[in-house]
């Protein structure tokens, strides 16, 4: 197999690969948005809850919040 | 200081490891070492470096006198190893594992990894202690039972899944797109290596050079999965690349987004991110193998091990499970995947140019990934100008958890000190991660495995 | 509504199964699977579903281009190989899969192992994946090195006895007649099966029928170890029943308890449990492995396990291994336990009649044991009439610890507002575990084992 | 082998294994009461010990309180 | 009392063993037995104890009645083992094991080994149960893929590099001379072998009196490593009698350490102790690695293990690892490597001369080490007057961690309340670990390993 | 071979081994004092640290003193 053989058959794999790989990740996009369409009226739920002040029920809003907080004050240690 | 001991300790080896080069091309031998030489005559010094003494040596202890222990043992000895021909080079390999120490723990370079490679180089390394060899050196066990048969990438990546967190980019999924932009760093390595291949010297085959380019994954049992069933002779050298070059994000990524990124768009602010609901999470990971199964099922077992540990942590009923996945596994499997890579850093295998290339290509992977995922950001403006993404997240697209995302946010706050990027570039982040173990399962299939 | 979902996913994959076979039964290409039809013809349809791809396709990297690599890439998606011959068969149990996580999930049976075997499932029957497949599958290995030696089953067995607490039993010595009572599931269920055998289509060997009875012993690693010396081909369906069924005991055992008690029978009180002194709940599990040791050798490989794991949680000295076995142990062991059945859970294996049988038969065992255990305890009361037993109690004898015990208290609850059965029914139960492993014992040696 | 041969093969191993199941547990259960007739006299301490206020020992009398107790709680809360 | 019960049990087995005796020496059938002497002619009543029923048996469930079911299941009882001929060898070696687990949980006699020891030798002793055949024995299995590889004594030395501090030795460095010197433990114990094979009945061969002599080195995991290696038939003596003692060094050594000193010795004051930096400790496993790699390749194994545990540890930066190496890691392989000792706990390896050669030996190498030490130490302030040894120090570089420390410390404290050797004990105890892997190394470099 | 030579070649392995053993210790303790002059400048800052009143790094000086005084606790105690 020449080097040029070789060459063909990498740029082949990259087209593929590239293509495949956009391909699954957006078929996931769109399943992710099925799925929280789907899912919508429980989301404006817990929206609704985390935007309360007791926050009680620890949804994923209040571990943004402290993700950013924590990546913020890290940052100015730093 | 430590620093200074420590290379101190890896130079001296290399130095003695050049003096051993000088004798044994000399083939001269001094008159202090006459007595090793001579017991060396019966233990074959052309036989490899890291071999254990002959069976002879064993059955004969009909007639060991203090003379013929001494010699016996002395011939046996490291120093002995290490002055006979090729000896040099498991003395270089040896510095080599202090530099991996040195770098996991005074450098902070992915520690969890480069201590046990380091050490299993060491290890393996050392002439007659035989623990890379068959049947029961420990190393060459733990290569056999653990990464020979691809069991520890698999269940590091189950460790992984359960540690991981798809918020980000359940809140953000335009975001995963980048992470699959990110993945030219595998692919555009695939034409590097064959740019390479023009060198004198090269001669990477496609196999080896699909091995290599997933070190773009950025992603470190992705890498050792595909090298051991790929190129298990350049397993050592391309583990080491890529837990290297994680580390070494912070570095490597912020020039290359300087220089293809303009000052406004740096200070692009992008959208609140929506709320997640908890359900989303626990059906994410089952997406995610509905749609490996249903597309590419030759990255499924990679794929299916980390959707398992990341639903059985988002299962909310699984508590005990996943905090043993989250430590006890995650932790017995890095420590034996470490020393069972170290294995494969014998002198035979990691002294090559090939080596040399790796660590090159290494690079390249991750300068492509990064520019790759930036610039795609870019191209994403231009074709939908409303809502524009700030491209400075394009190169969190690598994956190198979470360091990339923590990159992208840096340089945010350096062009607006109000503008908080970190949630985005998670998304991206995390979207990397599956990119790369698609773009693994890609080159799988291809290859047919 | 995450119901719906997970309901809606495994509908629709026995939909497109439902396609695939209508598609196969006509043996026509529609002109859209026309290109993955041809590639289909150098894959090989007839192959069973869950195979990788034929050798020859590793080699023949030599002529990539784009065509032939979208082709090769889309003949081993996981559609095509659903759509190949009895590609609806891995579609059918990999949504049987997705049924196993709803029902640990959401529906909470049993989480700890039905998450883990659902899993399983899901990835063995992946097409072209070759995730059970010898020497190097993930699951295949887990199966043959962790279940087929029957190591893992022991190893959970450890786990248990090191959670099991005996001071119940040991209070109220009496209460263990019931464990051995509610036996009668097990043996009891032996006729069933052959009764079972008289309808056409039903022809359950004497080892199988064992092997299903076990079931009613209402113990998981039990059911597994004798499935996987009788029958391993059942291993996946008799392991479902049993923790399933495990799991609906309070589904399943209230209509007996109700329907052969009277009124008076659950309203009878229980005199206090006796004082237990800490050395009698050291020294009880070295009585069991005597007793074992002494009258039923075969039973020695579980109990053994069982009462080495007690034994180390009740010497009081052990702490370090106690909380190893009780955590780590266990849950490593049940994680890969779970995932080793899954393999078992292959379409050949799983989609025939005699699953169909084995999920009445376990349904029968479990009413049968339940039922033993009421009635022996009735029995007794006309035997012993002063010091009487309430029957409730009987039903905890199955095991399905700790949910028969909590039954049994509810029942007595609901009859008597201030009848507190739960120690008295805790005996029963941790009895009947000793009970189950007996039973099995008595059926492995009257076989040899 | 014809099917009552079975049949009968079955009812055998019922009746033997019923027979050992009991045989075993009323072993067991003799074992037990033989250990505490001579654990006896430290039962009654630690019933002693048990019965006194402070129960400092954390003996399984407490636990088997407790037990109890959460037992209640958990069914009332169902 | 729970001594008496569990002596009562030993020594009741050890009774019943003996009527066994009697009854096969006087090869007669008392009436109560005939029906079990019937079955046991099919049985071959001259097999070895500890075996399975014969293929025959499993194949033959044909003809099934309630009395041949009885015959059969009596003839595979325990009780029928332990009647047969050689049976009552079986019962001597459970009551052996009932004996460890009384010396384990109530003389707490290291019982983090001796429990799972003594747990492994009664279940592999128990006929027909067969949990120490090959291939799917419990027992066999942990011996053959966890102790014959010398895998579970490694990871052993791992936990235990995880687990130790040399700190106390980096302030005081001489105290290591004196872990050196207790090795006389290990050299001076080979002699003594030899002296013992004068006598007649006793013929160790060269090796075994080596691995025998191990045991001097007072550490249980290299003992294992040599005898799996030297002696695999003596493991199991010389693993018992190397914990044992271990667990006896409060008893073993005072009268020694008393009979070799003076009063005034014995009151030495010893300087204060230099600090110690933390690289330093980070720096020592290097230094021992290194020394090893030059010096002695042949206890890299060992050596190069427990350094890597210990450089996790003190790296500082791996608390991760070094928390499951600790924990986990330690404890699961203590579970395991007992329970694979005890499978060599069979009657007819340990039944014998040699068992009863090595538990005397083991106990005139632990007198050996300590006087070795402490005469050594007493030798130093001869040599070096000023800036003298408190020779009671001598006595902890056996290592026996850290009961000879404080054996030290106390003896130390009798003789003058204010004089605290504690620090300076502990420096020699961590260096007799080196000295005796060392020590290891030297045996297996002269036999060619 | 007779119990003469089994002897004799005890006594080498003794004389090895012991040879090797204390060689091998030597030869760290050199190890160990060179990487201590070598250090020794953190070391004195170390010692003034931890001789300073507040302790707060956490240092092995500290750890020394707390083992000697668990050790002398233990003691007193048995
Ligand atoms: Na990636
Ligand atoms: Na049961
Ligand atoms: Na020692």
């Amino acid at each position: 197999m020449t080097w040029m053989d070789n060459f063909m058959q990498a740029t082949v794999i990259m087209c593929l690969g590239m293509g495949l790989v956009f391909l699954f990740v957006a078929s996931l996009v769109v399943l992710i948005q099925i799925s929280a369409r789907v899912l919508s009226k429980y989301i404006e739920e817990a929206a609704v809850a985390a935007a309360a002040p007791s926050a009680a029920s620890g949804g994923n809003q209040g571990a943004i919040v402290a993700a950013i907080a924590a990546a913020m004050k890290q940052h100015s240690s730093k | 200081m430590i620093k200074k001991i420590f290379l101190t300790i890896a130079l001296g080896l290399i130095f003695v490891g050049g003096l051993g080069v000088v004798s044994t091309m000399a083939e001269t031998t001094t008159p202090a070492t006459q007595v090793i030489a001579q017991a060396q005559a019966s233990v074959q010094t052309t036989a490899p470096a890291a071999t254990k003494a002959p069976e002879s040596a064993k059955a004969s202890v009909d007639d060991i006198s203090i003379k013929t222990g001494i010699v016996s043992i002395a011939a046996h000895t490291g120093v002995a190893g290490f002055l006979a021909k090729d000896g040099w080079k498991s003395l270089f390999m040896i510095s080599i594992g202090f530099i991996l120490l040195y770098l996991g723990v005074v450098k902070d370079f992915e520690p969890m990894l480069l201590v046990p490679i380091g050490f299993g180089t060491i290890l393996v390394n050392v002439p007659f202690a035989g623990m890379g060899e068959a049947p029961h050196g420990l190393l060459y066990m733990i290569f056999e039972h653990g990464i020979r048969n691809e069991l520890l990438p698999l269940i590091v990546f189950i460790g992984i899944g359960a540690l991981s967190d798809f918020g980000p980019l359940l809140a953000n999924p335009r975001m995963a797109i980048l992470g699959a932009a990110a993945q030219f760093g595998v692919f555009g390595t695939l034409l590097g290596v064959m740019a390479l291949n023009l060198l004198p010297g090269f001669a990477y085959t496609l196999k080896e050079a699909c091995a290599i380019a997933v070190i773009g994954g950025a992603d470190g049992p992705t890498s050792i999965y595909v090298a051991s069933l790929f190129a298990p002779h350049l397993l050592g050298s391309i583990a080491v690349a890529a837990y290297s070059y994680m580390a070494l994000v912070p570095l490597i990524q912020p020039p290359i987004m300087r220089a293809l990124t303009t000052e406004a768009e740096r200070k692009i602010k992008m959208k609140q991110v929506r709320p997640v609901h908890p359900m989303e999470k626990t059906l994410f990971p089952l997406f995610v193998v509905l749609l490996c199964a249903l597309i590419l099922p030759s990255a499924l077992p990679l794929m299916g091990s980390f959707a398992f540990g990341n639903f059985v942590k988002e299962s909310g009923c699984l508590d005990r499970l996943s905090k043993t996945m989250q430590n006890e596994l995650m932790n017995l499997a890095t420590i034996f995947l470490g020393l069972g890579v170290g294995m494969q850093m014998s002198a035979d295998k990691f002294m090559s140019l090939e080596t040399m290339g790796i660590l090159f290509l290494g690079l390249v992977a991750f300068s492509l990934g990064t520019a790759g995922g930036v610039l795609f950001a870019k191209a994403m403006n231009v074709v939908w100008p409303k809502n524009p993404i700030n491209p400075l997240i394009g190169s969190a697209g690598v994956s190198a958890f979470p360091m990339a995302a923590r990159v992208s946010n840096k340089l945010g706050l350096e062009a607006d000190p109000h503008n908080f990027l970190l949630m985005h570039a998670l998304g991206a982040n995390v979207a990397g991660q599956i990119g790369s173990v698609v773009a693994a399962g890609v080159i799988l299939a291809i290859f047919g495995y």
